[in-house]
């Protein structure tokens, strides 16, 4: 145990202005309704992984707990099954919210490294292809990943692949659409606008 | 005949290219004119939001001005569910959030397209039950599918936050069991989550999220599990076996695309059932033939 | 008309108005407008020091106008008015100017609230100067009072304004008295019986000789103002002639159609019966009455008054055209088959409404299951499977008429949900602890899970209660229940219900299996609440309850002079409250019976005969049909006791011959100008 | 130059918008100072000339504010307010006054928020149109009313 390093928490960590930008972003503009009755907790299928039910999430928001939120794996759980935000009774757009953490977890690279990586590899092939070749992005990920884990799921490749759901030529030539250089274009117009 | 704009996705090329197939056949029975979208991109679905937000309305943006140049005033029809649900709350958030809006108009016309707002996004299975009728099914069904105990598994994102069904107990897929002469188990997880993309990051979440479908459509008596999106179809069929290996459990349960319990009311080919990982048991296979 | 010398006084309010508007500069200001001979700024102007200064200064300084600029006129208007009064100044020589609720609580742009303030001012000082001195008319009230809904709110009212030995007439829609505590077993907190405490106030309001109950009937029509209303009550046909029946109830024992679903027994009746999957399938199944009533009936046994009715829609004898076995029975003859509605019309001088609520329908909440899964109840239902004379006599079965072995309590089902309703139903936490504790008393080997958001317990005794359950082991979780489902994942939950929720204070989810579950659903407007609010032209607040006219200044008054609210028909409320206000309401109506006279806004239209060109566009646009026509004149007039003053007719006519008195168009003229003329 | 701060006429019936109007009071909503209220008892008291002369006095704009419709305390007193209306679009029209200068509006006692949001719209409507300056006769021509600018 670090001993310079309080357990309790002192309002100097806290970061207020965090719910204020996440009720800045579409879909947040609810958020500051939240009654903590722990809806979206009780609804979520993912909840028991998580390290902080989504309750618990709104609540370190309004605290400011800007660290802990965005690093810790709750937003990478989020299924995006969309059952806490359609019983809130806040009308929190629970989900909107859990993409905005994941987002700024990202580009302030908290994110685990797993879930920010099959997200690149994700915009990546988009970025590339304009569609995304799911064939490709299983085999760079678990490539990414570990060859373990890519062994352990060759049997289930092999049965794809048998049933023709998995080809090689969506591996190793994805299609590439024909208006990708307008797809980039409109993609580089946001970017440079800065409010990716 | 009804025409519609048609956005197949990305999966429906790869592991839902048995929804494709069906879908094609189906539809040609029941007198749906499904043109393909031209060009279209990926809809960027839920990993692309996770990290991109503005970019994966802007790519989702490219898709609705192709098709209102492409089919002016035609419903645009998904039949991914996240396909749908991507393009569905791009459509909705650029009327919601002007800021939004702005930006997305700007991105578009870097590429030289513009988009309205005038389209309506709609999944095929509302267009099935609502457009063609449940009449027209049953009519069309050449051999009632009696006997046949089906759990309608119509997942998370068709049904919400946008549904155009019931969001906690949806009935519009069970309506469609019955037209066609089979008999719908009552299924308390038809609205419950497969675990979507988690099955990539988050196996053992996922696995358990599938794990209790598949639990309460045996429970229920299910002889098959119908779906409405091939990530849906994946989790439930590909990953069975791990569930199995995983939860000591011994499940096989086919898992069909609704349009192939359609194909085989109709008796139409081809319908891709042997793309399926799970087998049909009996109480199916009688059906296919 | 005499020069006009005005006294311009600016409040502060404390910080109210100071903080935001420049009080001193604004005082400096008004000493520069014509006609202004002193202009004073107050911390408190309603405070009697800041009333005194007015009074004084109208002596002293001769002034014939006073301007006030402070709060709004809906505030204080009345008590600056009687101020001027007191110092012999005709009060209608005053105006207001609302610098408070519409200039320094809206803004925090000081520079731009001062000048605001200013602005209302000159239009306030503008208009007083063509000020009329008008004179407040009594009328007469008629010394009986209609009170509209037989709950225990509208009980009480009418029981304490009889005592004053004046007229009441009780009208209630249902055919008998009682409302929703009639249906009740025990009452939070001291848990007395309902029935012990309702019933005695139903008979007395019955026999009371200065009550007239009108039971089954419904006020139609609301026409007069303050005083002297006149009423159309409509009487439902109930096709049993009061004056001859006895009560003695064999009709109802004797009618053949026994399967209605009873109103009284909440819905209960709606269920599908339970049939063992092992029961025999031969003969013929055993009569479902379970939650039903006959043809005939009344509510519950001891209604008030005992007399039944006849519900036409579902009688064999309007279904089908035979039957009349009620008629065959019934000794003194008292059925009446040919009977129909009749309208009665009555004279009133005050009226308090005490309609009360209804109780939130949860099947659109699907995830919790009710209407779907049959062990789900509400709050309502569970009262009456608790009730000794409830349809299970008072025995806690789950619908396969088992024991449970664990009940879920659900609060705020439809209560603080954007979706549904944004208040908090009050009472449901307090009754949710009442079935905790009724359910420990009848089944010891129960458990009980309390599911909530926040304990709720505001009131005396309540707080206390809550501890006292904490005790009787009763599981309290805080957590607001996300589903329950009929399926069970685990060996404990098969065959049984499963509460899915997160126990927030541990911050873990947890699946709690259970047997029943009680749904405490909100409370909201009564069924035709809306309907009756037309008829009396009242408002209501956003969440549709009956809006008063001020919640702390007059919590039973509404907008309308002469009508009064009390109970649940004015939001949620539990019944030590509703009798509470049921009293004030009471209080209000013997003071003005008391009084004898009303005194009439004088604020009415009058048409100036020599414009008048008699174009008659005003006649068919007043509302009361206060305008006539004078044929040989051929101009029109207007009959001033039925006028109300809405001005309608002024705005409309062409000539400006009709006027209204404290809003001719000269007042409003120079108020325009008044408001427009800085810059 | 400063910047222009339209100025608005509002007409508040007593019953439902200047109880709403207070309610925005009592639970602090914040809007623009723009308008500037008058009270009288009825929507229909309102009477066309009202709006002439509060143009002709420098108004910018406009607006009547009453009960919704079947909640009128006289009744209907606002009905006969919804009829005149299109009427007095028309009449604005004539003298070259641009229409959207002129609202009516329902706001009952209860919806405080509403009038908050309705002020602010009604300011932001007429901040777009400019000054109106209709008292200093530069007065907006007919063409370019029928035109629908001003
Ligand atoms: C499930 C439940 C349990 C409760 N338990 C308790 C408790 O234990 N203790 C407690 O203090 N409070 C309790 N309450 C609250 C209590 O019910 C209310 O405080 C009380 O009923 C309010 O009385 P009321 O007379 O205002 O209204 P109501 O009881 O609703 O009575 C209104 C009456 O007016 C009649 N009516 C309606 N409209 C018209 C019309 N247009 N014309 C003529 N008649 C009309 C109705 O038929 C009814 O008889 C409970 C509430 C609920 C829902
Ligand atoms: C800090 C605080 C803040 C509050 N804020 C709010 C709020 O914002 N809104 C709200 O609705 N409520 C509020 N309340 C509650 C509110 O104060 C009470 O509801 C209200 O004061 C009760 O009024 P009362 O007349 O019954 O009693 P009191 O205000 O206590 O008045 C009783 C009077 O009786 C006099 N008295 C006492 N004994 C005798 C005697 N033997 N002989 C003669 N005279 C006697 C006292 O001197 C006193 O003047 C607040 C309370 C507190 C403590
Ligand atoms: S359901 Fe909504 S209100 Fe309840 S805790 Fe979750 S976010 Fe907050
Ligand atoms: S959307 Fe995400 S956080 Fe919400 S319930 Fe589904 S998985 Fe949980
Ligand atoms: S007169 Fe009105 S503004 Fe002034 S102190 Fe009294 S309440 Fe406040
Ligand atoms: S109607 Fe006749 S039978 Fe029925 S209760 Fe009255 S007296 Fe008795
Ligand atoms: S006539 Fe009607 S009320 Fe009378 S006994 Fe027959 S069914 Fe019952
Ligand atoms: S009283 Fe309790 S149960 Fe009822 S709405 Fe309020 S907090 Fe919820
Ligand atoms: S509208 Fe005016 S002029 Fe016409 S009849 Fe009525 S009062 Fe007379
Ligand atoms: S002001 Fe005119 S329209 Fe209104 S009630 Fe009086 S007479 Fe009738």
């Amino acid at each position: 145990m670090d001993a310079s390093k309080p357990v309790i928490r002192l309002e100097r960590e806290m970061r207020p202005d965090f719910l204020e930008e996440i009720f800045e972003i579409p879909g947040g503009e609810h958020i500051k309704a939240c009654i903590q009755c722990g809806t979206c907790s009780g609804s979520c299928p993912a909840s028991p992984q998580m390290e902080y039910t989504p309750r618990q999430i709104i609540a370190m928001i309004r605290a400011g707990m800007r660290d802990d939120v965005l690093s810790s794996n709750t937003i990478w759980m989020c299924a995006s099954c969309y059952l806490c935000q359609e019983r809130c009774p806040a009308q929190i757009k629970i989900t909107d919210v859990m993409y905005a953490l994941k987002r700024l977890s990202v580009k302030e690279g908290k994110a685990p490294p797993k879930a920010a990586l099959m997200a690149e590899l994700f915009v990546d092939n988009i970025n590339t292809y304009g569609r995304n070749s799911e064939g490709l992005l299983i085999m760079k990920y678990y490539l990414g990943k570990s060859w373990g884990k890519a062994l352990s799921n060759a049997g289930l490749g092999m049965a794809l692949w048998k049933a023709g759901r998995l080809s090689a030529g969506e591996v190793f030539s994805p299609h590439r659409i024909k208006g990708i250089d307008q797809l980039r274009k409109i993609i580089a117009k946001v970017v440079e606008e800065g409010v990716v | 005949m009804n025409t519609y704009t048609y956005y197949p996705g990305c999966s429906m090329s790869a592991t839902g290219k048995a929804y494709a197939e069906s879908l094609e056949t189906v539809a040609k029975v029941l007198d749906i004119r499904l043109a393909e979208l031209d060009d279209w991109n990926c809809c960027g679905a839920t990993a692309y939001f996770s990290v991109r937000e503005t970019l994966s309305h802007a790519i989702s943006a490219r898709n609705l001005a192709l098709a209102e140049a492409q089919g002016p005033g035609r419903d645009v029809v998904a039949a991914c569910s996240a396909c749908y649900l991507g393009l569905n709350k791009t459509n909705k958030y650029l009327k919601e959030f002007p800021e939004l809006r702005k930006r997305v108009d700007s991105a578009l016309d870097a590429g030289g397209l513009k988009y309205d707002g005038s389209l309506e996004v709609r999944h095929i299975l509302e267009v099935v039950v609502k457009d063609v009728g449940l009449e027209k099914v049953a009519a069309l069904t050449t051999r009632k599918l009696e006997g046949l105990k089906v759990a309608s598994y119509a997942g998370c994102q068709m049904v919400r936050p946008y549904g155009f069904d019931d969001s906690e107990c949806p009935v519009l897929l069970d309506n469609l069991v019955r037209a066609v002469g089979a008999t719908p188990v009552p299924f308390a997880m038809a609205a419950r989550c497969c675990g979507g993309s988690q099955m990539m990051t988050n196996e053992d979440a996922a696995l358990r999220m599938t794990k209790n479908i598949l639990l309460c459509a045996q429970d229920a008596g299910a002889d098959v599990i119908i779906t409405t999106c091939p990530l849906c179809q994946m989790n439930l069929d590909a990953f069975q076996a791990k569930v199995n290996h995983a939860f000591g459990t011994s499940f096989n349960i086919p898992i069909l695309f609704f349009t192939q319990l359609l194909g085989l009311a109709f008796q139409v080919k081809p319908l891709g059932i042997e793309r399926g990982v799970a087998k049909p048991g009996p109480a199916l296979a009688r059906f296919i033939s | 008309m005499k020069n006009p010398v005005i006294g311009v006084y600016v409040c502060h309010c404390g910080s109210n108005i100071g903080s935001v508007v420049n009080v001193p500069e604004v005082v400096e200001f008004a000493k520069g407008l014509p006609n202004v001979a002193v202009a004073r700024e107050h911390k408190y102007m309603c405070s009697d020091p800041g009333q005194d200064v007015i009074k004084k200064d109208i002596k002293e300084l001769g002034l014939n106008r006073v301007v006030v600029a402070s709060c709004s006129p809906l505030m204080h208007e009345h008590t600056f008015r009687k101020a001027c009064e007191s110092a012999g100044l005709n009060p209608y020589y005053f105006q207001m100017a609302n610098i408070r609720e519409q200039v320094s609580w809206v803004t925090t742009d000081k520079v731009r609230a001062t000048e605001k303030a200013k602005v209302v001012l000159v239009g306030a000082v503008n208009r007083v100067v063509e000020h009329d001195p008008l004179f407040v008319k009594s009328v007469p009230v008629t010394p009986a009072t209609l009170v509209i809904g037989g709950g225990v709110a509208g009980i009480e009212a009418a029981l304490q304004v009889a005592a004053s030995h004046t007229q009441v007439h009780l009208v209630e829609k249902e055919p008998s008295l009682g409302g929703h505590m009639a249906r009740f077993d025990k009452t939070f907190p001291t848990l007395d019986c309902a029935a012990c405490i309702l019933t005695p106030k139903m008979v007395q309001a019955n026999t009371n000789p200065f009550i007239k109950v009108h039971a089954y009937s419904e006020v139609i029509e609301v026409s007069g103002y303050v005083g002297n209303f006149t009423v159309k009550i409509r009487h439902k046909a109930s096709y049993v002639n009061n004056d001859k029946c006895t009560g003695c109830g064999v009709c109802i024992t004797k009618c053949p159609e026994r399967g209605i679903p009873a109103e009284f027994e909440s819905g209960l009746g709606n269920r599908p019966v339970y049939v063992a999957p092992d029961a025999p399938q031969h003969g013929k199944k055993p009569k479902d009455t379970f939650g039903k009533r006959p043809a005939i009936y009344t509510p519950f046994a001891q209604a008030v008054p005992n007399k039944p009715v006849i519900d036409r829609d579902n009688c064999r004898y309007y279904t089908t055209g035979k039957c009349r076995v009620c008629e065959k029975m019934c000794e003194p003859g008292a059925i009446d088959f040919d009977q129909k509605d009749w309208i009665e019309e009555i004279q009133v001088g005050n009226i308090i409404v005490a309609t009360g609520m209804k109780t939130f329908d949860p099947t659109p909440m699907k995830n919790l299951g009710y209407g779907r899964i049959p062990d789900v109840y509400t709050g309502l239902e569970f009262e009456r499977i608790c009730h000794s004379s409830g349809p299970t006599e008072g025995q806690i079965l789950t619908w396969k008429k088992e024991s449970p072995k664990a009940i879920a309590i659900v609060h705020c089902v439809g209560s603080r949900d954007d979706k549904h309703h944004r208040h908090c139903s009050r009472v449901c936490c307090m009754y949710s602890l009442k079935y905790a504790h009724l359910i420990k008393e009848k089944l010891h080997n129960c458990e009980v899970y309390e599911f909530y958001i926040d304990m709720r317990c505001f009131g005396k005794g309540y707080e206390e209660f809550y501890s006292r359950l904490l005790q009787e082991d009763v599981r309290f979780v805080r957590g607001r229940v996300a589903e329950v489902s009929d399926w069970g994942i685990y060996p404990e939950e098969k065959g049984r219900l499963v509460v899915r929720v997160e126990d927030t204070l541990a911050a873990q989810v947890r699946r709690i299996p259970v047997d029943m579950v009680i749904l405490s659903t909100a409370l909201e407007p009564a069924e035709n609440a809306d309907h009756l609010k037309h008829t009396l032209h009242m408002s209501c607040s956003s969440d549709l309850f009956y809006l008063e006219r001020h919640p702390k200044l007059a919590p039973v008054s509404t907008a309308t002079d002469g009508i009064y609210i009390a109970g649940a028909c004015q939001g949620p409320k539990d019944i030590p409250d509703s009798v509470a206000q049921a009293g004030a309401a009471a209080a209000q109506a013997i003071g003005m019976i008391k009084r004898g006279v009303v005194e009439i806004e004088p604020t009415t239209a009058h048409i100036e005969e020599s414009m008048c060109t008699g174009c008659q566009i005003c006649i068919p646009l007043c509302p009361y049909t206060a305008i006539r026509r004078n044929e040989e004149k051929r101009i029109a007039y207007i009959e001033g006791a039925l006028c109300k003053g809405c001005g309608t007719c002024v705005g409309a006519c062409p000539s400006g011959a009709a006027q209204q008195w404290g809003f001719d168009d000269r007042q409003i003229y120079r108020e325009i100008e008044g408001v427009l003329a800085a810059k | 130059m400063e910047p222009f701060e339209p100025r608005v006429v509002a007409f508040l019936c007593n019953w439902c918008s200047y109880t709403g109007a207070d309610l925005a009071g009592t639970s602090r909503k914040k809007y623009p100072t723009n308008l500037l209220p008058i009270r009288v008892m009825c929507s229909g008291r309102v009477d066309p000339e009202f709006i002439l002369k509060a143009f002709r006095e420098g108004a910018d704009g406009v607006i009547i504010l009453g009960c919704h419709p079947g909640d009128c305390h006289y009744i209907n007193g606002n009905h006969k307010t919804l009829g005149r209306f299109p009427i007095l679009k028309k009449l604005v029209q004539q003298f070259g006054i641009h229409p959207d200068r002129l609202r009516l509006e329902w706001v009952s006692a209860s919806e405080g928020d509403r009038y908050a949001v309705v002020v602010a719209e009604m300011t932001e409507q007429v901040r777009k149109l400019g000054p109106l300056r209709w008292n200093t006769r530069i007065k907006e021509t007919v063409a370019a009313s029928a035109a629908g600018g001003e």
